[in-house]
């Protein structure tokens, strides 16, 4: 039986506010090493293209690439470029960042999505946004195309899609 | 069973940057909050106290992790101690070189059967042996904050 | 399976609260004691003990296992840490039963903590580095996105609205009136859910579940050490734990396939089955409302798309065939990630030996389960127990 | 133990001070690879899976997701324990006692190199409340352990320093060895101080690699594997979170793991029942003070032990052959694992050029790092 009074003390944010605190701002910075496949698939990026690893095991085309195919468990076996385009599996629209701050009342909500792309296999999908649409035109199943920075901005990242839109 | 192809040219070789965004604002805790209140206001040192295992925690701690019996007897130590061992730091928490080497040391308050880690007076390095005595120097009391660094350092006494 | 058999014999649990003064070593001591003093035993009876406590970045504390220790009572114990993202809270009793149907050791204390306020801006905030740091990193995501993305996928699949949704929320926080650990047990209205501030649509604040600071812990033993211990010892009678692939976005999220291998693992083991007939009180993991309704379908306690249904219905009730979430669950008892799972878990425990007070469902249950799931849609650890 | 666990194989790939052309699902994939062909098994078969990590190592909050795809663990039980590796070869075996799993795998693996703020994700280890605001290296709680092990057994800094120079020296006959040398003691005693009495050469460096171990149940290992290497015992131990409650000067935590172990691999005598030892020797003085609190030798003898060359490769209580972390690098939480791989090449006779003759059992022993007190300890035997 759980009794009535258990052990914990809450604090208010006045109470937590007016406690004295220890405060740290850690610096924890990494640089991670891309290796062949993820470094090969910025570096198309960049070159406003979106590019994919194949296996003949499962006939699967992978985006992100990977060098080996985690199903069969074997190396795979060719680059492939797929499509700029694709189909909005889910979607949604939000007016919080990713610290939970809100978006100014002008700011355009974001629209993140999972796009399946066009040219890799069924179901195949990244993570991205959508842009230059009405969040209440949005729908599952609607076809959208990438809308790339020009090519003197682009860095060799994911952003170098600025955002997917309906087409 | 490697892979069809390796980078061979380090030029290609890219690494991506990134961080972990946030930042921390941590409560001293039940035992802190007592000790740091007390050092602040009257820069007085206090300990608790485990009976059943006979056990003095300075700084101190509201449960004993021998036996985890509640630590509700609450005493006052001096600000004078004996210096179980130390060390002399020449880099700072990033791995950066500091401008003058610091001696950190373990200081065993009298009364207390734990050790408290602090920062030695740095003019002591000549007189600087285990066993040592040594008394705790605090900020004015204005200046103090409520923290570890309400603590300037412990200096030896001769 | 000639494992040994596990019993939980005690728990305990701290009040789950929105900002807590005690440190984490604290918190996890309050709630070991508790559990400790529950079952009459003290550190001397323990032989190991299993720490499940989630992202570091939340206590902002590097190696988080090893600064808990203390707390946990790992003093001079083999004493380890496991972590598989939300799911820690249930893995929790998964990895003292290794411990002890091992032969290894015959009792164990299991304790889950979690302390999310340290973290700033905003504990949501140290969720944006679970994506992966080349691909999504870049594109400023937050755990929120992927739960909106799933919710709106499931209902999409299957027809619902988020009116059907919204019902889970008012059942669990309803309950939660009752839990005495609770951070948000209150009587709401499905209206309420509706017009509550939209986050990230489908998802709006009373769709959520709170981040909490809390901790949890049970004691488990193996048969001999039971007996001397108490007359209803609570058995842990399956184990399962399934991790899909990271790359989460070429998966389609309206069925989560590893919850099911999970079950199907401890079911096998318990000897289940048809886990809609023979269980009869479950805790499926409720960080969001529809959260609810995908975890028991995934842990077959309902044919897919019919959770909403049997929620309307009231077959979810305390009162209901099938009660789902008596404690109040994540929405409504709150959300210290690791502890959550472990306070499921203790409800198990609670209402198959009759304890569970207010909370306590009608007739002689006997068979119950608890599930917890995390990381990117990915992993699911379910535990069945029976008296 | 009631049923026996045997290595059925050990893949192994890096040991490198940077691996700048892999990602760290491509390094650890290589490893993998490398294990599961010398089982002769695919990941299927595999009943569970373990990894040690650390969040903060992998940069991400929550690093276990991120584990499994490289491994073939798709849709399987996947467990990340965030302790050392040795502690996850416990688990596994705990795994295969318990009934639940015939074949497991663990892994674990570093990159370090991706770290650019090692120091800072090292101190983000101390108690925020109490030490962390010091600012000061992390290294300082080895300063102060190694200075109370030098008063409390007269062991001097010249003999640690003998440590990295034997340990330095061992690792030049290991090709999988980022930091072998051939020092002298006045070489390592010139070293620039970091938290005296350790200075720069006295720390083992880091170093990037992935180990994968293939763990079968005694039918099934014998099916793979004509000559096995038998687990024989497993130990783990924490003494304390706290700085201010912990024994300086001594490893508890290394002691009670290897009780453990000891009891269950049935040694009495460790010094003369064990034939190699790969001990911790993250610092140098560890390595001593690991040697005396696994009983191998009496409280201030390793030293006599050192200075009478019985723990070189020719000595009668080999320590360390592998070049140890100090030769060999120090791998973060797949460190314990490069001291297992050494026992299992050796009992395998698999070591070349420092194969040591007629060897039957071994016992590895890692611990966590500052400012832990975590040991693991794993006893091998090839009989």
């Amino acid at each position: 039986m759980l009794n009535e009074k258990l052990p914990g003390t809450p604090m208010s944010s006045e109470e937590f506010e007016k406690a004295i605190t220890i405060e740290d701002h850690p610096a924890l910075e990494y640089a991670w090493d891309d290796g062949v496949a993820i470094g090969r698939y910025l570096k198309e990026l960049k070159n406003g293209r979106i590019v994919a690893r194949t296996c003949s095991g499962c006939d699967r085309i992978m985006i992100p690439p990977r060098m080996f195919c985690e199903l069969c468990w074997r190396p795979t076996d060719e680059w492939h470029f797929v499509k700029d385009t694709g189909v909005v599996n889910t979607f949604a629209v939000t007016r919080v960042n990713w610290d939970a701050s809100r978006r100014g009342p002008n700011e355009p909500p974001l629209m993140p999505a999972v796009i399946e792309i066009d040219g890799a296999s069924k179901g195949m999908g990244i993570l991205h946004l959508l842009g230059d649409v009405d969040p209440k035109k949005v729908k599952i199943g609607m076809k959208v195309k990438a809308v790339w920075k020009p090519e003197k901005e682009r860095t060799g990242a994911i952003t170098d899609i600025k955002y997917f839109k309906p087409y | 069973m490697a892979f069809t192809e390796r980078l061979t040219r380090n030029v290609d070789m890219t690494a991506w940057h990134g961080k972990i965004p946030v930042h921390y604002r941590y409560t001293l805790g039940l035992a802190g909050e007592k000790f740091f209140t007390a050092l602040k206001k009257d820069g007085k040192f206090l300990a608790t106290r485990c009976d059943r295992c006979g056990i003095t925690y300075a700084p101190p701690s509201v449960y004993c992790e021998r036996c985890f019996d509640a630590l509700d007897t609450w005493i006052e130590l001096p600000p004078t101690g004996t210096l179980m061992s130390f060390t002399v730091v020449t880099e700072d928490s990033s791995g950066h070189a500091l401008k003058e080497p610091q001696i950190i040391g373990a200081v065993q308050l009298d009364g207390a059967d734990t050790v408290l880690i602090h920062r030695i007076c740095p003019h002591c390095v000549d007189c600087l042996c285990p066993g040592a005595r040594v008394k705790a120097v605090l900020l004015e009391k204005k200046k103090r904050a409520g923290g570890i660094n309400d603590i300037v350092h412990f200096e030896i006494l001769e | 399976m000639g494992y040994n058999k596990v019993a939980c014999v005690g728990a305990g649990i701290t009040r789950f609260v929105r900002r807590a003064k005690e440190t984490g070593r604290e918190l996890a001591w309050e709630a070991a004691k508790m559990a400790l003093d529950s079952a009459g035993m003290t550190l001397k009876d323990i032989d190991c003990v299993v720490m499940g406590t989630a992202p570091d970045a939340f206590d902002g504390v590097h190696m988080k296992g090893e600064y808990l220790a203390d707390g946990s009572g790992g003093f001079c114990k083999p004493y380890m840490r496991h972590f598989v993202g939300g799911g820690t809270g249930v893995f929790a009793p998964i990895h003292g039963w290794q411990h002890v149907a091992s032969g290894k050791f015959d009792t164990c204390l299991v304790v889950c903590e979690e302390k999310m306020s340290s973290t700033f801006p905003h504990p949501q905030g140290a969720f944006i580095t679970i994506f992966d740091h080349t691909t999504e990193q870049a594109l400023g995501p937050t755990l929120i996105w992927i739960f909106a993305l799933e919710m709106n996928r499931y209902m999409q699949r299957w027809g619902l609205s988020e009116r059907d949704v919204a019902k889970v929320s008012v059942q669990n926080k309803a309950n939660a009136i009752d839990h005495p650990a609770a951070q948000l047990g209150q009587k709401i209205t499905v209206e309420d859910v509706l017009n509550s501030e939209v986050l990230a649509w489908p998802v709006k604040r009373l769709d959520i579940s709170p981040a909490s600071d809390g901790a949890a812990a049970i004691i488990l033993t193996n048969e001999h050490k039971a007996r001397q211990v108490t007359d209803k010892p609570v058995w842990v009678s399956g184990v399962g734990w399934c991790l899909e692939t990271a790359y989460w976005a070429t998966r389609d999220l309206y069925y989560p396939v590893y919850v099911e291998k999970a079950a199907k693992m401890a079911y096998d083991m318990a000897g289940i089955r048809e886990p809609d007939k023979e269980i009869h009180v479950a805790e499926p993991y409720d960080p969001f409302d529809y959260k609810m309704l995908h975890h028991m379908e995934g842990l077959l306690l309902c044919k897919r798309g019919e959770a909403a249904k049997l929620v309307a219905d009231g077959v979810t009730a305390r009162t209901g065939r099938l009660p789902c979430c008596p404690s109040g669950g994540a929405l409504g008892v709150g959300n210290p990630i690791a502890a959550t799972g472990l306070m499921k878990i203790i409800e198990l425990f609670l209402q198959l030996r009759g304890e569970a007070g207010k909370r306590q469902i009608p007739g002689d249950p006997r068979v119950g389960v608890a599930q917890a799931w995390g990381d990117l849609m990915q992993v699911g650890t379910v535990v069945v127990m029976n008296r | 133990m009631n049923r026996r666990v045997g290595i059925v194989s050990m893949g192994y790939h890096g040991f490198s001070a940077v691996t700048p052309d892999l990602s760290y699902r491509e390094l650890v994939y290589l490893a993998a690879s490398k294990a599961y062909a010398a089982a002769g098994i695919e990941p299927q078969h595999v009943d569970m899976f373990i990894c040690a990590a650390e969040d903060f190592c992998e940069g991400y909050s929550i690093s276990d997701e991120y584990c499994n795809d490289q491994l073939g663990a798709v849709k399987k039980p996947v467990q990340t324990v965030c302790g050392e590796y040795l502690q996850a070869i416990g688990n596994a075996c705990m795994l295969i006692q318990s009934g639940l799993g015939k074949l497991v795998v663990v892994e674990a693996h570093s990159k370090a190199s991706n770290m650019k703020t090692h120091d800072d994700v090292l101190s983000f280890g101390m108690d925020p409340i109490w030490n962390r605001p010091l600012k000061v290296t992390p290294h300082f709680v080895a300063g102060l352990d190694m200075h109370r092990y030098l008063l409390d057994t007269g062991t001097t800094e010249e003999q640690c320093a003998a440590i990295v120079v034997k340990n330095k020296a061992n690792a030049m006959l290991n090709p999988s060895a980022a930091h072998a040398g051939r020092f002298t003691v006045a070489d390592v005693l010139r070293a620039e101080t970091v938290a005296w009495p350790v200075n720069r050469l006295s720390i083992a460096p880091r170093a990037d690699g992935c180990i994968v171990t293939v763990l079968a149940e005694e039918s099934l290992a014998r099916q793979l594997n004509s000559s096995p290497v038998w687990i024989t015992g497993t130990g783990w131990a924490t003494e304390t979170t706290a700085l201010e409650t912990r024994r300086w000067g001594s490893a508890p935590s290394a002691e009670i793991a290897s009780q453990m172990a000891y009891k269950e691999a049935g040694i009495t005598v460790p010094s003369q029942q064990i034939d190699l030892f790969e001990v911790d020797d993250s610092y140098a003085y560890r390595e001593l003070q690991a040697l005396e609190a696994l009983k191998v030798f009496g409280k201030g003898q390793a030293l006599h032990a050192l200075d009478e060359g019985r723990l070189g490769p020719t000595g009668d209580c080999p320590v360390n052959v592998s070049g140890g972390s100090l030769g060999v690098g120090h791998l973060l939480e797949a460190t314990g694992a490069q001291k297992l791989l050494e026992l299992f090449l050796q009992l395998s006779f698999k070591a070349g050029e420092r194969q040591l003759p007629d060897v039957t059992t071994g016992l590895a022993q890692a611990w966590r790092g500052v400012p832990t007190t975590t040991s693991a300890v794993v006893i091998c035997s090839n009989e």
